[in-house]
């Protein structure tokens, strides 16, 4: 009702007590193609979705390495998840000049919740408008988070972002005990068949080496993060393609309708890096 | 019988400060000196390229004015698997040196997504030491690596505040001057007048250089009293870093 | 060191190694004054007699002197023993003529080389001071000293023929200058051995 | 209320002609939406409680944190907008570490909440900047007063309490928290109380599953902040169900549903 | 790099109250810390019962030796640095090795704004870790710490009498037959000492100040008779 | 064999010069003048030391000449004879040490031969060395440890400071090392020693000195005096534990002709009945 007068300032509190500048600021993150992670016990996995924005275009980068064992997917405004991701490399690389170790993963997270934060505060500038799934590993074993906007970070076993995740999400609640007790290429699998879920049936969208990216951290000899992408993740989605057919009847196919994706979020001006 | 008397005359001139026995002279300086940020702490680097290999050699000798707190403190950092820093000078310096280094590069890593290449950490390493022109990092460098397109060896000496050169052999620290003629007449052939310059090279093989750099060190070791203890060889091929550490005189 | 100290402020540089009842000793041909060049021609060397050698460094005008006086010393010897003065003989005496000025001193690095009557090598260095260092393997003096120690470290090895011990000393003391900017501008080196003296001028950078 | 849409309501540097500042009431609006939040000063110290709600079944078993060390005998707990109440526990570290700094003792907690009311209150000053949408439940052990317990507010306004409750199930909760005698309550038995109280003021239907989070600072874990062990929570969560299932049964339905007036525990400090 | 001070200020940097000599000595099953508890003004012995030993966290002891309120000052902030890491609560553990570390990389830092905490820095702990920095920031790990005078009259006697598998009673008895040496011929030291022990598991336990006990001055009537000058 | 009317000692005539010699000189780079003069001498970094015994004494040196930081003389011996039955091991500036040894030794000669006693009494050879490094107030700076035995006192050890103090001590240490080799000293020295024992701790004693200090180096000379100071066992290189550990295996080869020549003069040597030379 009275929305109008009170969304438009981030510093301004509508009656119900709610930000709404921050929540549509959460909305940039649905806009962005889709991203999904899962954790095991063992590892943990990035799936994304990549779009091009013409076909003459390459397509866009959505996995960014952070550090040796810290590797991000972005949904969102890309251009803020670059700023994002230089202050959480420079954070890492800080981290090992002063103590000689690896930076843990929860506090990386903590950096970044704190700086989406302080822009809810001020009027001086807008939120950040992406949403980020950061997958790592460190002593106390692979961890999977997801930070917001509005400064909240979650952490999880399971978590998909961009436009039509929910279906990714329901897909990840129902398989939740097989997920946190896969095997690394069990978990690349579900991460797969989670991101297929969000490809709308009707746009014959399907995974290829083109649009899709995949990272891994896990224990053990994984224990350096590593992007799988363009002919590297070919072999990955072939097995995945083989078996999908019994996941694909399991999951109802319930994607929640297509809601109209604009195009227009997603193509801030983001110079590609092959 | 007197024995006989010297007429021996004292002159109190400047000369008496200059012939104090040590440990007067010593008492005289030390209250005067002000807090320096600055020790040498020794050690001798040396670094030399073949066709397809560079070999980067330091000794792990951690002096203090004449004691020896560690026998055991690397002067080498492996930056990438074609590229091999050590540093002589001063110990605290370097460490700070080559942790920089080394986040520079991963740096760079995010950026280009491929690791960097020799001449670039040169240029790196240069820009970084002249960064701190007016409090300089006391440290004296050599860089050796495979230059990552023609697959050849190179090295690049460097004095304290970044001036570099592109060689093939180049060696710094308290052995220097020991070390530096050795490599010289051996690999450079700068003793061969009759020839010209471009054909005095000597081509060594791998095995050879390390044999030849083992042998230095143990010269510069016999007479640098601040270079001794042990030797690190890092030998950089196209196929990877090999290496080696041998025992010096531990005196 | 640098040119502030009047030992190097003339430049100079004398090696001497021991070979196999033979003895080298080499020098450089360069007079100058700090980093101005004036003469290329400057004999180091001085000889006792054939199966004695005395090399002088440092400052040039106590190296004449200091010579001179070892030449009046060695003729009063020869008169009153009616002999050719042993090295050791002939080593003691420049000791004793630097230490008489041990809060004056000759700004000179002397180099002693000889064969004995039975062909035995002696090879001796003192500091400005007069104290007598006998080495069987090799001494330097001069300012490259640490050069050549160095490089004789390296290249020298023990019982070396004539001929060898010429081409080491020659290689060493080459390699040292080449690296030195107060010494150099041609060099000399002369070989002791059983039937003689072999003087040998090198070809050596100009520069 | 007169204010909302009457454009009095949209800077905290605008009064409304009642004199009221509506921004900041708004604020306090913000605080009363997130889960439960729950602080009791016992003898024998200060339980911190906090209903997490669970969005997605994905998170990470009892990771939510609404609770945080400040320092080695004092702990907060946020009430509101998490990312909020995260900025003020920053800076209550950095305000004890500097109290530390200067006089080497342990801030005392009173004066830890003064300071993080002055700081709360700033930000509802200027245009520029808007009020923590976070209410501060600050508890801790001062040297000579023993176990407390200190609320911040939105407008900077700073209360010492016994008992204090906010977020979505405050009125019930203040209401059962009434009923408390503080002089004999022990951190073991409020454990079990914060469980049972927390269970009965959610709508079963309407509430998404939580968990519960609890920290104490107290005489059981020698007065540093310590999170209370899982056991004890799970247990005092079971026997919390089973007394409501009984209760549920005898009492007449929907006994909770009158929103009786909440009034606060007052202690003047 | 952090800007030297620009006001022409003369900042204190040569030491007023110091501690001597801190020894350290790795073994087979953990590590071993020893010094005296003498804080001394010049040459005057003005503070006999100070503690150089720290203990910030468990399985973890520092000592120093140098400027002592540098060091207390040094002690101070790796309490600040654990109770931050207390409150992170987010099982990363600071490790021994972690804190040399940081602490060579704090007093590198205070080194390059020629503001120096005048200080040598033994850090023993779990693990059988062992490292020492000095004050110009020098992290160096290594099996046996001497610092200040003790580098030159202790550290040989440590080095010929260290082996592989030293125990830490043994390695003990050799700290405190250094500290003997030290007592007897550093004019700044004193035989009182305190030790700590870091076993390989991380308990960690710090002697009471005791007296070195049997010093031998049977030389001294060598001394007496004989002198004729 | 003075040659000048009967003036002996040191001569000053150059003090002047040298003095300007070195100002001018430092006009393009003004260092402060004693640290130039200061490192010209070579000197002795050097670990000494000595202990008596029951019966004797034990002098050890190590044998390492520096010049700054570079190692002018591997194998120098700073064991110096002082009498049949004195050594006095020498560390500072190794002229100094040398010279003094040398002029003392031969006062020693003359007191033995002036007094017809059969040896020297070690306290003559101390009392001289005092005197002397006393007159010349520290200017020579030779630190002494002075060993021997005599029929008046028996076994006799000192120390003679660059300034001529003493001490007389049952242990003594001096040099760079001195204090490597006295931590040895005070960890293991008892009363009433044997001679195996004196022998063993002097060294380790230097070879404490010899590991630890940079300016000790080289090898271990022991010297030992005993039984009334009739017998004396000099041993140069007692221990040899530093050889090079490495040598290149191929050896450098230079065949001839390696190195061009200008000029070359052969002159043989013939049988000379009058002695010439052409100085």
């Amino acid at each position: 009702m009275f929305r109008s007068q009170y969304d438009t300032d981030v510093t301004t509190f509508s009656p119900q007590g709610r930000l709404l500048q921050v929540e549509y600021a959460m909305e940039a993150v649905k806009q962005g193609s889709a991203v999904v992670g899962v954790r095991s016990s063992t590892h943990v996995v990035l799936a994304t979705l990549k779009r091009s924005f013409s076909d003459l275009a390459w397509h866009q980068r959505k996995i960014v390495s952070i550090d040796e064992h810290i590797g991000v997917a972005i949904s969102g405004i890309a251009a803020d998840a670059r700023v994002l991701t230089k202050r959480m490399r420079d954070e890492c690389l800080q981290h090992r000049f002063v103590y000689g170790s690896a930076m843990p993963v929860s506090r990386l997270v903590n950096v970044i919740a704190d700086l989406c934060q302080k822009c809810t505060q001020r009027v001086s500038r807008r939120p950040y408008g992406v949403g980020m799934l950061i997958a790592g590993v460190d002593e106390t074993g692979p961890r999977l988070f997801q930070t917001c906007p509005s400064g909240e970070a979650y952490d999880l076993i399971g978590m998909a972002l961009g436009s039509r995740s929910q279906s990714a999400r329901t897909y990840l609640e129902r398989h939740d005990e097989e997920v946190s007790s896969a095997t690394r290429e069990e978990l690349i699998r579900h991460a797969v068949a989670a991101l297929r879920e969000t490809l709308a049936s009707t746009r014959d969208l399907t995974l290829t080496a083109e649009n899709c990216a995949i990272g891994v951290v896990g224990v053990g000899s994984d224990t350096r993060f590593h992007l799988y992408e363009y002919e590297e993740v070919q072999p990955l989605l072939d097995a995945c393609s083989l078996e999908s057919s019994p996941l694909q009847s399991a999951s109802a196919g319930g994607a929640d309708p297509p809601a109209a994706d604009p195009e227009a979020t997603d193509d801030a001006t983001m110079q590609d890096a092959p | 019988m007197r024995p006989q008397e010297d007429q021996t005359r004292f002159t109190e001139s400047s000369w008496m400060s200059s012939n104090l026995g040590p440990s007067a002279q010593q008492a005289l300086i030390s209250h005067q000196r002000s807090w320096s940020p600055y020790v040498d702490n020794g050690g001798t680097v040396l670094a030399l390229a073949g066709r397809d290999y560079a070999v980067v050699a330091a000794d792990t000798r951690f002096s203090v004015g004449f004691s020896v707190p560690s026998r055991n403190l690397t002067k080498i950092v492996r930056l990438t698997d074609q590229a091999v820093l050590a540093s002589a000078g001063m110990g605290a310096d370097r460490q700070y040196l080559h942790k920089i280094l080394r986040s520079r590069l991963e740096v760079y890593k995010y950026q280009h997504q491929k690791q960097m290449s020799l001449s670039a950490i040169a240029q790196l390493l240069s820009n970084t030491l002249y960064s701190r022109r007016f409090f300089p990092i006391y440290a004296f460098n050599v860089l050796g690596g495979i230059d990552d397109n023609t697959g050849e060896g190179f090295v690049f000496g460097y004095d304290a505040i970044g001036s570099f050169e592109k060689v093939k052999v180049v060696c710094s620290g308290s052995g220097q001057t020991l070390v530096q003629p050795v490599l010289d007449q051996q690999l450079a052939g700068r003793q061969k007048y009759d020839l010209p310059d471009d054909q005095r090279m000597a081509s060594l093989s791998l095995d050879e250089a390390i044999e030849l750099t083992r042998d230095v060190f143990n010269s510069a070791a016999e007479r640098d009293i601040l270079t001794g203890d042990a030797v690190e060889i890092y030998a950089v091929t196209g196929s990877g870093v090999r290496y080696e550490r041998h025992s010096l005189r531990q005196d | 060191m640098s040119q502030v100290n009047p030992l190097h402020y003339n430049g100079g540089a004398i090696v001497a190694t021991v070979g196999h009842e033979c003895v080298a000793i080499g020098a450089d041909r360069r007079f100058g004054q700090a980093q101005l060049t004036l003469a290329c021609d400057a004999n180091r060397l001085v000889r006792v007699h054939d199966r004695l050698v005395l090399g002088l460094t440092g400052l040039a005008t106590d190296c004449m002197t200091l010579a001179e006086r070892v030449r009046m010393r060695t003729n009063l010897y020869r008169l009153s023993e009616k002999r050719e003065p042993r090295p050791a003989t002939v080593s003691a005496l420049v000791s004793s003529l630097l230490y008489e000025r041990r809060f004056a001193p000759y700004f000179v690095e002397p180099v002693l080389v000889g064969l004995s009557a039975d062909n035995q090598p002696y090879c001796c260095s003192m500091d400005l001071l007069g104290t007598p260092m006998v080495s069987e393997e090799f001494v330097a003096a001069g300012t490259c000293a640490e050069s050549l120690y160095g490089t004789c470290e390296t290249f020298w090895r023990p019982g070396l023929d004539p001929e060898a011990l010429f081409e080491v000393t020659a290689q060493c003391l080459l390699a040292a200058l080449d690296r030195d900017c107060l010494s150099g501008w041609g060099a000399v080196v002369y070989v002791l051995h059983g039937q003689g003296l072999t003087v040998r001028e090198l070809k050596a950078r100009m520069d | 209320m007169a204010g909302v849409g009457s454009g009095y309501d949209l800077s905290t540097t605008t009064f409304s002609p009642e004199g009221r500042v509506y921004q900041v009431e708004y604020a306090v609006k913000a605080v009363e939406q997130s889960g439960t939040v729950i602080g009791v000063r016992c003898v024998d110290g200060v339980v911190l409680a906090v209903e997490n709600l669970r969005s997605t079944k994905l998170l990470q078993p009892n990771s939510l944190r609404r609770v945080f060390a400040v320092d080695r005998h004092i702990g907060i707990a946020i009430a509101g907008i998490g990312p909020d109440g995260r900025q003020m526990v920053s800076r209550a570290r950095s305000e004890a570490q500097n109290f530390r700094n200067v006089y080497a003792e342990e801030i005392p907690p009173s004066l830890l909440a003064e300071r993080l009311a002055s700081y709360a209150h700033v930000y509802s000053l200027y245009w520029h900047v808007r009020p923590f949408g976070c209410a501060i439940l600050i508890g801790g052990w001062d040297e000579t007063s023993g176990p407390c317990l200190y609320i911040v507010e939105p407008d900077g306004s700073g209360y010492k309490y016994r008992a204090y409750a906010n977020g979505k199930g405050r009125t019930a909760v203040r209401t059962a928290l009434n009923k408390l005698n503080f002089d004999q309550l022990t951190c073991a038995d409020a454990v079990s109380e914060i469980a049972l109280m927390i269970h009965q003021s959610r709508d079963i239907a309407k509430d998404k599953p939580y968990e519960l989070e609890m920290a104490w600072i107290s005489e059981v874990c020698d007065r540093q902040f310590a999170r209370v062990p899982m056991s004890l929570i799970s247990s005092a969560r079971q026997r919390a169900e089973l007394e409501h299932q009984q209760m549920e049964g005898d009492a007449s339905p929907g006994a909770d549903a009158a929103e009786a007036a909440g009034t606060n525990v007052m202690e003047e400090s | 790099m952090h800007s030297v001070k620009l006001v022409p200020c003369e900042l204190t940097t040569e030491p007023i109250v110091t501690g001597s000599s801190v020894l350290g000595v790795q073994c087979a099953d953990g590590v071993v810390l020893a010094c005296d508890t003498l804080a001394s003004y010049g040459s005057l012995a003005r503070f006999q019962r100070v503690t150089r030993f720290h203990q910030p966290a468990a399985g973890v002891v520092i000592a120093g030796g140098g400027e002592y309120s540098d060091l207390q000052q040094l002690f101070r902030i790796t309490d600040n640095v654990y109770r931050q890491e207390f409150c992170h609560e987010d099982g990363w553990e600071l490790t021994p090795r972690a804190l040399h570390q940081y602490l060579s990389r704090l007093l590198y830092a205070r080194r390059s704004r020629l503001d120096p905490l005048y200080n040598t820095v033994a850090v023993a702990g779990k693990g059988r870790f062992l490292g020492m920095v000095d004050m110009y920031g020098t992290a160096i790990e290594t099996n046996l710490v001497a610092t200040g005078i003790g580098t030159l009259l202790a550290l040989p006697l440590l080095r010929k009498r260290w082996h592989e598998g030293l125990t830490m009673d043994d390695g003990l008895a050799c700290l405190e037959d250094c500290l003997r040496v030290l007592y007897y011929r550093d004019c700044r030291a004193l035989r009182t000492i305190q030790v700590a022990k870091v076993s390989d598991s991380g308990e960690t336990f710090i002697s009471e100040p005791y007296d070195l006990g049997n010093l031998q001055w049977k030389v001294a009537h060598a001394v007496t008779e004989k002198l004729m000058i | 064999m003075a040659t000048r009317n009967g003036s002996s000692g040191f001569n000053f005539d150059l003090v002047l010069r040298n003095e300007r010699l070195v100002e001018r000189l430092q006009v393009d780079a003004p260092k402060s003048e004693a640290s130039v003069l200061a490192k010209l001498p070579r000197k002795t970094g050097t670990t000494i030391a000595g202990m008596l015994f029951e019966g004797g004494v034990v002098l050890g040196a190590d044998t390492r000449a520096t010049e700054g930081n570079v190692v002018a003389d591997k194998n120098c011996s700073k064991i110096h004879y002082i009498a049949s039955n004195i050594y006095c091991c020498g560390a500072g500036t190794a002229a100094d040490t040398e010279a003094t040894t040398q002029l003392i030794a031969s006062q020693m000669e003359l007191h033995r031969q002036a007094t017809g006693q059969a040896l020297v009494p070690v306290v003559a050879a101390m009392t001289r060395l005092k005197q002397y490094l006393f007159r010349y107030q520290g200017y020579i700076s030779a630190a002494l440890v002075l060993g021997g035995v005599d029929e008046l006192h028996g076994p006799s050890l000192y120390t003679v400071y660059p300034h001529g103090s003493v001490d007389q001590l049952p242990y003594v240490s001096m040099g760079s090392g001195s204090l490597a080799a006295m931590a040895v000293f005070e960890a293991r020295w008892h009363e009433r020693l044997s001679e195996d024992e004196a022998k063993r701790l002097v060294y380790e004693a230097i070879t404490a000195g010899i590991e630890n200090d940079l300016g000790s180096g080289s090898n271990v000379d022991l010297c030992v005096i005993k039984n009334g100071g009739k017998s004396v066992d000099y041993v140069r290189g007692y221990a040899k534990e530093n050889p090079r550990p490495y040598r290149k295996p191929t050896n450098y080869t230079f065949p001839k002709g390696t190195t061009p020549v200008l000029m070359e003069e052969i002159r043989k040597y013939i049988e000379v009945k009058r002695v010439v030379s052409d100085l």
